[in-house]
């Protein structure tokens, strides 16, 4: 294992300290946790923005918070969920008296630790909602399964349920609004390489030189099929086309495309992805009202990258468009 | 058997030194397929529970208990922290009152939290999680009327053999499908240490 | 190689392609060049600002282009520098009748082929300056040899030249300040693997399982020295340590921090060498202004991080604080 | 030996061939000291000069020389393609108006080329560059007033093994300093083809 880390059971504590050193006019921690705050929470009037999960996936989550988007973060464990009473502090830090909403995504643990803390907070007073954000559509939709797994598309609900809550709705309009994205954006993910869980010492898993994984998740769960490495534009297809099989995007529709690098993926290969993404959408007549390219949402230091597609109507688009002060999604 | 404070102290201290010994092993049933830290979480979890079992006082098995549900609940986080936090929580709160428990009011609070689990994980028997090892121990001491370590630990060992030839359909386990089959659940596999505990306590005692 | 191209040969005009759809609105490219600009260049009546250099450091050079920063960048092929007449098209891409301003790194391709462009455009009538940066204490600063390379501190030169060009400052203001910098900048790198010239198809050098380099540069030229990895803290203090035991920082200095990850080194480690940099400076009693923590200056895929630090004056702080709307560089 | 436009043509036509032969070779040497792309830089430079040569016409050296500077200078890129741009620049510029070179008038271009080398990249001789392979063979003709194939070749050959012992002070190659002992330098490698291609050309023509 080769990493820039001290003792790898606190590297999520290093973490934390460092990031709020970097940005110490714009965040804070609240003492004796893992959650990260905006110097300016609770922000009394506004809803309050809450995510989080487990570590490993930088800049999420707390790169996002900022103005404009989340006002807390709360950071598990190296892919481990926080526990209650650390997403409880994180719904506390963030209550400005109008409740609490909650972005997570679909994964058991994440689930069930937020939910418990959203019952803890009502217990104390705080009104809470959420959204469960479950994008990937490598894994077949069925409720009677864990369902879809949340991955990169996540940031695009912070953003667009950020400027919601910044723009003074009400927990309603926040929930209308962070489910419209969530019913209108699909993403997939492919991997060349693994990452390694610091105190775990090894990859979680293991590609032969010649092969990739097409719909991996963010944790190295398993995706569609193991097959010898495609070019560029191959992978850009299948991941478009995959997308596009699930959720119909007519002619002269709008959308918004995220390129997101899983970690050790540089800058150019995703911009030679979003070469081909964007020639397909021209193709079919798609409209793109604006592109993200970078690292949004890793998996630690895996080769790969997603693609997520955002379907958008003029509410969202001006939603998009609204300024962000978060560290990680300048606009 | 009868749990009273010493008893049920004794059971989680066991408990602890089991997750301890099995840290790795845990871990490893979860890399196939999971994401390989259920043994780094019970073990954390666990030697967390020990600490304040050592450093409080208690005087019924209920008040016990809610610290093993509380610190379990904050300290492994992922699935089972929860999990093992509601399974916990809701013996503590069954088991109220109650002095030095008896079997049948046992089976009534491993019921409760078979129910419990059930509710928050959303998981039915068949879908080869630890909901599949607590549900027939529940069972044995609500239908039983003379359980011993050995009938428990035989209940145990049956169940962790039916759950490896199950197909996992909820938690991370899920995403692996088939692929499951074969594999021991780690859910699974640290509640039967949990029990294995209980029945090495209880076997100690008749052995007095 | 794993990497998600298509033609080795081909990836610095993917990738340009894949750039210029990202930001349509913002970047433009030069037809039939490599050269890219802001879509508004040249500006008139300000100083055009132009870097670049040899491809795989993405972000560097072109997402710095935008409002406030560069007006154009020339894109080589991957680690070689482009050529004059490559060059020659980005001077005239920026020229807005003030003259241009030209950044390079201080590699011997660069500098001469940057210096003929500047030639030839003085002999079409272009008035050009340029600054050459060197910030890379790894190296011995002797003016008998090429002398010290330019990493990672390129891009705050980038930053405060182009908000005195956007301010409306004279040719010779702009090289003043950004002499200013570069004489007020240091920094070093380190790295743990190797990255892979995509034409080339292996990796550029190998370092043992347990090993990192001091010191490296950003195309893999060798550094101080070779041993057994240490821990983020000890690698943060050596990097610091000889940054300032070549550049005296007074106690009660202001200064700009920047940990720069080479391309695989996950965000979570470049806060954790964060966290030993700042503690250090705060034991020297160094006020940090302003850190920046991300990917800036990459090396393809290598994992590995740079430490910069720039000493500021009140001058160079309002304009290191002023608006910037290049993509990868917003304040 | 006179050069000519077909002579100097045939001259430029087998460098290219040479590069493209050596291209791994010249690589290969550029990696333990360099970047590993002198190979693939000269190869794509001389293909392009080859084709440029190919598709005009000519009626003197000089345009001749400039199209081969020019085409160096726009497709080679790095630190090498500036040098040998304005080497064959300079002498382009020095043998304007010759019609057929001689010998002596070819030493003077070729220490004017030597001197362009040396003031574009600051390098002076003994510093391991492509200086060292140039600044000889300009040398040999502006002193030697009956140079002839062989005396070229072994001119350059012996310039190729003192190279090989220095340290190289300029260029990417000064990195790495005492390790650039033993081994060869790219671009006096490459020169040295450029030179032997001249080499065999005057050959074939002697023999005709
Ligand atoms: N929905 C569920 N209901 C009951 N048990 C579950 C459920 N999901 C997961 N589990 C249990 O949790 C275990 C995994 O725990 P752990 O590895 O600690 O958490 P995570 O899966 O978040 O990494 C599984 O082996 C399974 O027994
Ligand atoms: N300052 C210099 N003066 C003369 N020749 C130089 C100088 N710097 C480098 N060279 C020559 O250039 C060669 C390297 O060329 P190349 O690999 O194509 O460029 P780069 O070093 O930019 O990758 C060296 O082998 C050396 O002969
Ligand atoms: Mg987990
Ligand atoms: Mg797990
Ligand atoms: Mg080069
Ligand atoms: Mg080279």
């Amino acid at each position: 294992m080769k990493k820039i880390i001290n003792d790898p059971n606190e590297v999520v504590q290093d973490m934390v300290q460092g990031l709020v050193a970097a940005y110490p006019t714009k965040l804070k921690v609240v003492p004796d946790t893992l959650v990260i705050a905006r110097q300016d929470a609770p922000v009394q009037g506004k809803v309050g923005l809450v995510s989080g999960g487990g570590s490993g996936h930088e800049p999420a989550h707390a790169g996002y918070i900022g103005k404009g988007m989340l006002d807390c973060a709360v950071a598990g464990e190296v892919f481990t969920s926080p526990t209650p009473d650390q997403v409880l502090e994180g719904i506390k830090a963030a209550d400005g008296g109008e409740g609490v909403f909650l972005v997570i995504k679909n994964y058991t643990g994440d689930v069930l630790n937020f939910e418990m803390a959203a019952e803890l907070a009502e217990a104390e007073g705080i009104q809470v909602e959420k959204v469960i954000v479950n994008d990937d559509v490598a894994v077949e939709d069925s409720s009677f399964t864990t369902g879809r797994r949340g991955i990169a598309g996540t940031v695009l609900v912070h953003k667009i349920a950020g400027a919601m809550a910044e723009n003074g709705a009400s927990l309603q309009e926040v929930k209308r609004v962070a489910e419209k994205v969530v019913a209108n954006i699909r993403s997939m993910g492919m991997a060349l390489t693994s990452g390694t869980v610091p105190a775990a010492g090894k990859p979680s898993f293991q590609l032969e030189e010649n092969e990739m994984e097409i719909g991996i998740g963010i944790h190295g769960e398993p995706g569609i099929e193991r097959k010898p490495i495609a070019s560029a534009d191959d992978i850009a297809t299948e991941l478009v086309e995959r997308i596009m099989n699930d959720m119909e995007i007519p002619k002269e529709s709008e959308v918004a495309v995220m390129i997101n690098g899983l970690g050790a993926t540089p800058e150019m290969e995703l911009f030679i992805v979003n070469q081909k993404v964007q020639s397909i959408l021209k193709d079919r007549g798609i409209y793109v009202f604006q592109t993200f390219v970078g690292e949004f949402m890793t998996s630690l230091e895996m080769a790969g990258c997603s693609v997520t597609l955002l379907k958008l109507d003029d509410e969202l688009k001006s939603l998009l468009g609204a300024p962000s002060e978060a560290p990680a999604f300048r606009i | 058997m009868r749990l009273d404070v010493n008893k049920t102290i004794q059971w989680m201290q066991l408990t602890n030194e089991k997750m301890q010994a099995n840290k790795d092993y845990l871990t490893t049933l979860d890399q196939p397929i999971g994401d390989g830290d259920h043994g780094i979480n019970m073990a954390r979890g666990f030697q967390e529970v020990a600490s304040k079992l050592n450093e409080s006082t208690y005087t019924n098995v209920s008040d016990v208990l809610k610290d093993v549900a509380m610190t379990l609940m904050s300290k492994v986080g992922g699935a089972s922290g929860p999990l093992f936090g509601t399974a916990f929580l809701k013996l503590s709160t069954k088991l109220k009152g109650e002095e030095s428990v008896k079997q049948d009011i046992f089976g009534t609070a491993l019921t409760e939290a078979v129910n419990g689990l059930k509710q928050r994980g959303k998981a039915e028997e068949g879908e080869k999680t630890m909901v599949d090892m607590w549900a027939p121990i529940a069972q044995l001491f609500l239908e039983d009327s003379n359980v011993t370590a050995d009938t428990l630990l035989s209940t145990a060992d049956s169940a962790l053999t039916k759950i490896k030839e199950m197909t996992a359909t909820k938690g991370r386990a899920a995403y692996f499908k088939d692929k499951t089959v074969g594999h021991q659940d780690p859910g699974a596999a640290s509640t039967y240490l949990i029990f294995e505990a209980l029945a090495e306590v209880w076997k100690g005692d008749s052995e007095r």
